[in-house]
């Protein structure tokens, strides 16, 4: 039932007295131009308030990318509109190849955090209104460009993962209905822990976590805090748990410069709960002395 | 796997800009400790000289202090003795637990504090070199 | 190729809980997902989750509330099965860990929820679903259950019979984000499509950016029938700027709904003159829709929610977390000012077909979760089911596809020969869509040995997306998705009508060829969300086709389901599954029964009022 | 995964020291300060002045307690910093022996220098 041949047929059997690298290049050239006049059009256009961003790009594969730089967009300004919206309408009007990880656009799923006018925020929490022009994003610091403003994460994750993020418990109710109890006073206590969305500002934000690899990071020694803390949490577990984060890359290495407290989109009182676990290793290493 | 870009360290000295209290605070706690242990050092080294005899420790003493030049510098050990003592009391209220909501607050006490105290020794501490 | 015994499509609540439940049944397990699995939307969900714990509460009452809350579309099979697991399922979430709220004793809290006749909705704050995600996240690290993040799924690997009943799933065929390898994913036992919601298919919603459907648009194309697409739920109280959600409590706590004239609308235009704003959301949010529509709107586009009146005390006591939202996301001070709020997609309680086991037509080929249509929700979802639901069949079909013994399903699947079909007279469908850059359909497979199945679907994949980044000049993806989006906001929203149906379909058909000449402007293999998108897209047009179809075939009021032209429930004829299968490129509509006799006792169709 | 390790050099302890040798140099170096700036100003230090101070057997512990701590806080702080620059293997061996070498020579002549000043 197609009424249409694909495009790719008529492209292919273009007569070409020049190469088809070159005739590329003109086209790509040529719709350059448009773009770049469209944009202008565009930002003539619109009326009233406008937003200027200034995005950082990289792309190891395409020409001209290679070499990091910065685009201008001039975004129109709407009420309540977010640094997400801004880039989504950048990408969406202008440069499809805008690439950035972002998918809730309600601050839970942790994957827009960037380097906003020089500090780790979350794309979808941050409203333009409360930034001063232009706008400048980057990908957040200390973590390799994989392109724009998308970092590698895996080692993040890796840190995430090596504190043993799972609940243990040395035994749960023998009956499938019976549920453990816990204090209301313990899930205060773990509670804000819990809300960690593995976003990596307070990674990136971390001077120790930049110099040293190894270095847990606030974010992972937060994880491990809210099986800590939690009552129900098995003392084998507790104490395996222990020794992962004061192992010599582990606590010992926070120096309290508060940026991951200062930058954590949740709230999390990071260097509060890092500094809770230091002292609980100093108490449990005093017991065997 | 694709290739990543790594923008290195400059990217971290170039972000002084931006850095927050706490870590000013670090570098600065950093600088001052690095001062003081090197200083430490030179401090043992120039006291040697009394094992030479009480001679040799008075003329370089006195020689030492009779410069303005170290007079000046001994000021700028004070005020990153006094930093370093003061940040250091905040640092370990932080490893107390204590004030933790205030870090920023006591950072910019200990710079002013150290300020106040540099400023009033002054005096005591360049008289007779001018 | 990678190769695993059963492999999970999405890595949400659904997923993970399959993959674990495939694990314990000893099968050697993968997640393939889009995302990090911790940036699944299961995350957002905040209010909680149901199961019938307490002394005085019952699996049968928590399964006759979901009927009745369906408006009798739900099958009675699957809406026991899910009443009588989803207790044992909370607690299991518990002894892993969860950070429930709880009670001075130390017991999980419940409170009472829309629609439920006993208040039996666990909750951990008002981040639920955050805690659930994570929870299942640990289980699977602490399992080291094999995660494929950053791999875009886009097809599954199906022999090429010419009934889908005898298809057989030999695996999926995925793409890895981040490095632009295209590989076959061979899964000996089973494959586990739980790509969660499909809210993109409307521009306003409360779901995230990567939920637009892939699950079902896949199954779709490989032969399994959606159902009940048509049942969309919308929340009245979403931010107009982003969707994000307002949850009801603010209602709850006293909130009102006032127009542009400084009027209580409800009341005033007696939308629901006894409960007012705390009327069923669907109707809240025609009452919205209607004052917007007869220009007593703010902008033309929302109304007010304010709880200014209520006090900061309060405010900050109970509904902290919506100043924040109102703030972060609108750039309004709750206390301040009042809230701008309108209605959004919120979830879809259709889906690819599946029985009670997660099963689909096609062997080997499994849902669960939002993707899936187990027909739980029917015409309408209560709140808090959703996350039941996706631990209860998530687990059943984890166990299933790993081999567990499970008794013979209640619930028939697949296509139908003798069933009644519907003709809706309006053209459907894809163009072109047996052309070669044409994704879907069995792909033509002489050779009947698995591995060749896949390496086959995954040729042709490769070949796909080398048609499509080869292309130099065309149309760019989003502006066919921004003209989708809208047309179904405009033409499928709260409030349907047969013409603007019907201007819907023609709007999709257009979307359709302009698709044809889609291109993608990034040529880069690293990365490309262009790709990506514009790959997405496409499984936004068949969805929302489908939605469309069954709108206008459902010639009733149904739970979500409002027509204009016809204002009742029509049991004596309404009381069947819409289906759609994709035959080709050719949509045809059909139906099959509803099912009511459960377990227990049938179920008697009774006039849904609260 | 990040590795994990045995453990054997529990980092609590020098984590602890350090905060214990800082709580006591507060103390002395503020006593140090006062006593060389502001009671004996810097410029009248002469060597008998040190010998009176430096036979007094209180004031001669405290300076050795003074000299011990100030070095293991220092190079122990260094240690640290080093550490967080992300230093590992050969390169970490070599700052330990080096450092605690440097150490070792500071406190035994910082002794050697107060003996012959007490005139013990
Ligand atoms: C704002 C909001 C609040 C809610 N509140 C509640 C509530 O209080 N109680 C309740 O019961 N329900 C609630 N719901 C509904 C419920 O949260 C969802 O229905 C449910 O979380 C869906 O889970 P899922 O696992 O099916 O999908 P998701 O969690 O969306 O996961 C989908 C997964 O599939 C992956 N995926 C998708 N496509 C592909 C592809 N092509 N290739 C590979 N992977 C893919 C994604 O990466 C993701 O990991 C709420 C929903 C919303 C939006
Ligand atoms: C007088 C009181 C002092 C206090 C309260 C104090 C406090 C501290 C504290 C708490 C730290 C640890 C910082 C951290 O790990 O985050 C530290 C580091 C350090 N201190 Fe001190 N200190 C004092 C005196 C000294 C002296 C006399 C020296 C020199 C000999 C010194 C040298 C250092 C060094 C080199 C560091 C490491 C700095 C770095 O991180 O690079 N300190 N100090
Ligand atoms: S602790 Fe905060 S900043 Fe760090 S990853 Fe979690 S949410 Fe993000
Ligand atoms: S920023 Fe780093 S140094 Fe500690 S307090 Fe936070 S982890
Ligand atoms: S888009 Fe999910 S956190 Fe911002």
């Amino acid at each position: 039932m197609s009424t249409q041949t694909p495009d790719t047929d008529s492209e292919n059997e273009q007569p070409s007295s020049t190469s088809p690298q070159e005739r590329r290049m003109a086209e790509k050239q040529a719709r350059k131009e448009q773009r770049e006049a469209d944009e202008a059009a565009a930002a003539n256009e619109i009326q009233g308030e406008t937003v200027e961003l200034k995005v950082f790009r990289y792309d190891p594969e395409i020409e001209g990318k290679e070499e990091p730089r910065f685009d201008s967009f001039t975004v129109p300004f709407e009420k309540g509109m977010t640094v997400l919206d801004a880039l989504i309408y950048a990408r969406d009007e202008y440069d499809s190849s805008l690439t950035f990880r972002h998918s809730c656009r309600q601050a839970v799923c942790g994957s827009d955090a960037f380097f906003v006018n020089g500090s780790q925020r979350l794309g979808c929490q941050t409203q333009i209104a409360d930034l001063d022009g232009p706008v400048r994003v980057e990908p957040l610091p200390h973590q390799d460009v994989v392109k724009d403003l998308v970092v590698e994460m895996d080692h993040f994750y890796d840190q995430m993962e090596s504190v043993d993020p799972f609940f243990d418990p040395d035994e749960t109710p023998d009956d499938e209905l019976e549920e453990q109890r816990q204090d209301r006073e313990n899930r205060e206590k773990v509670k804000l822990s819990t809300r960690c969305i593995w976003c990596g500002a307070c990674m990136s934000s971390c001077n120790i976590a930049a110099g040293d690899n190894k270095y847990l990071g606030p974010a992972a020694i937060n994880k491990a805090y809210r099986f800590y803390m939690d009552e129900r949490e098995g003392e084998n577990k507790r104490q395996e748990r222990l020794e992962i984060i004061e192992a010599e890359h582990g606590v010992w290495r926070c120096q309290t410069q508060f940026s991951c407290t200062n930058v954590c989109p949740k709230d999390i009182p990071l260097t509060d709960h890092i500094q809770e676990l230091k002292r609980e290793a100093v108490k449990q290493n005093l017991k065997f002395w | 796997m694709s290739q990543s870009y790594d923008r290195g360290l400059i990217e971290d000295f170039g972000r002084w800009r931006e850095f927050t209290a706490g870590m000013w605070a670090w570098v600065f706690h950093k600088f001052t400790g690095w001062v003081l242990i090197g200083y430490l050092f030179t401090h043992i080294a120039v006291l040697s000289t009394s094992m030479q005899g009480a001679k040799t420790f008075n003329s370089t003493i006195q020689g030492l202090e009779s410069l303005a030049l170290v007079r000046l510098l001994e000021v700028g050990l004070l005020a990153v003795a006094v930093f370093h003592i003061l940040n250091g009391i905040r640092l370990l209220f932080v490893d107390l637990g204590v004030g933790l909501e205030s870090q920023d607050k006591s950072f910019y006490a200990s710079l002013v504090l150290t300020g106040i105290i540099v400023v009033a020794s002054v005096p005591t501490f360049v008289s007779g070199a001018f | 190729m990678y190769e695993h015994d059963v492999i999970v499509v999405g890595g949400g609540g659904a997923g993970l809980r399959a993959a674990i439940a495939a694990h314990e049944e000893g099968a050697d397990v993968a997640i393939v997902t889009k995302l990090h699995p911790v940036r699944s939307h299961t995350g957002a969900a905040e209010g909680g989750i149901n199961a019938a714990l307490q002394e005085g509460d019952s699996w049968q009452d928590h399964a006759y509330d979901t009927m009745k809350g369906s408006d009798y579309l739900g099958d009675a099979p699957a809406v026991d099965t899910f009443a009588q697991d989803a207790p044992e399922e909370v607690i299991q979430l518990e002894h892993w860990g969860m950070p429930f709220s709880r009670e001075e004793d130390g017991t999980v809290s419940q409170r009472p929820f829309g629609g439920l006749s006993f208040p039996r909705t666990t909750y951990a704050g008002a981040e639920t679903g955050h805690h659930m995600l994570h929870t299942l996240y640990e289980q699977v690290v602490k399992r080291g259950i094999e995660v494929y993040d950053e791999w875009y799924v886009s097809q599954v690997a199906v022999t090429d019979e010419d009934d889908p009943n005898e298809r057989d799933c030999h695996g999926v065929v995925a793409w890895d984000v981040q490095s632009g390898e295209i590989a076959g994913f061979r899964a000996r036992d089973g494959v586990i499509l739980a790509t969660g919601g499909l809210g993109q298919a409307y521009d306003h919603t409360t779901n995230a950016v990567a939920n637009t459907g892939d699950g079902v648009a896949i199954a779709y194309r490989a032969g399994v029938p959606m159902e009940d697409m048509e049942m969309i739920q919308f929340h009245p109280t979403t931010l107009p700027s982003t969707g994000v959600l307002i949850s009801e409590g603010v209602r709850g706590e006293g909130g009102i709904l006032y127009n542009s004239e400084g009027e209580r609308f409800m009341f005033e235009y007696g939308y629901a003159t006894n409960d007012g704003e705390l009327a069923s959301r669907d109707v809240v949010a025609r009452a919205e829709l209607t004052e917007v529509q007869e220009g007593r709107g703010i902008d033309d586009e929302y109304v007010y929610l304010d709880m200014r009146h209520l006090g900061e005390e309060r405010i900050t006591d109970r509904l902290e977390n919506i100043l924040h939202l109102a703030r972060d996301f609108e750039g309004v001070d709750g206390l301040e000012e009042p809230m701008p709020v309108k209605p959004g997609q919120h979830y879809a309680m259709g889906g690819i077909e599946v029985n009670e086991h997660g099963e689909t037509c096609i062997d080997g080929l499994y849902a669960a979760g939002e993707c899936a249509c187990v027909s739980l929700h029917g015409g309408n979802r209560l709140g808090g089911n959703a996350l039941p639901e996706l631990l209860v069949f998530g687990a059943r079909a984890g166990s299933h596809a790993a081999g567990a013994d499970m008794p013979e399903p209640k619930i028939q699947t697949g296509p139908d020969p003798d069933a009644e079909r519907e003709d809706l007279g309006v053209p459907v469908g894809e163009p072109g869509a047996t052309e070669a850059a044409a994704d879907g359909g069995a792909v033509e497979n002489p050779d009947s040995d698995p591995e060749a199945v896949v390496e086959a679907t995954a040729e042709e994949e490769r070949e796909r997306i080398e048609t499509l980044l080869e292309r130099e000049d065309g149309v760019n993806h989003a502006d066919v998705r921004a003209d989708l989006q809208e047309s179904m906001t405009e033409n499928v929203n709260v409030f349907r009508e047969e013409e603007n149906l019907e201007q819907a379909l023609r709007d999709i058909q257009d979307a359709r060829e302009r698709y044809q000449d889609v291109y993608v402007a990034d040529k880069s293999r690293t990365f490309n969300t262009d790709l990506q998108h514009t790959i997405e897209t496409r499984n936004l047009l068949d969805v929302a086709e489908a939605i469309t179809m069954g709108a206008l075939a459902r010639d009733e009021f149904r739970g979500a389901h409002w027509r204009k032209e016809h204002q009742e429930r029509k049991d004596d004829e309404y009381l069947k599954h819409t289906l759609v299968s994709w035959n080709d490129g050719e949509p045809e509509l059909w139906y099959r029964p509803v099912i009511l006799e459960g377990d227990e006792q049938t179920y008697e169709p009774k006039i849904r009022s609260y | 995964m990040a590795q994990r390790y045995s453990s054997f050099s529990s980092g609590s302890t020098a984590w602890l020291l350090q905060r214990i040798t800082a709580a006591f140099l507060v103390i002395v170096l503020a006593f140090h300060f006062f006593q060389l700036h502001f009671v004996t100003h810097a410029y009248e230090i002469e060597f008998a002045g040190s010998q009176a101070r430096m036979e007094n057997v209180g004031y001669f512990v405290t300076m050795v307690l003074f000299l011990v701590t100030a070095t293991f806080h220092g190079v122990n702080g260094v240690y640290n910093a080093l550490v967080n620059q992300g230093i590992d293997g050969i390169q970490k061996r070599v700052v330990q022996i080096v450092l605690g070498a440097a150490a070792l020579l500071l406190v035994v002549q910082g002794i050697r220098v107060a003996n012959t000043l007490a005139g013990f």
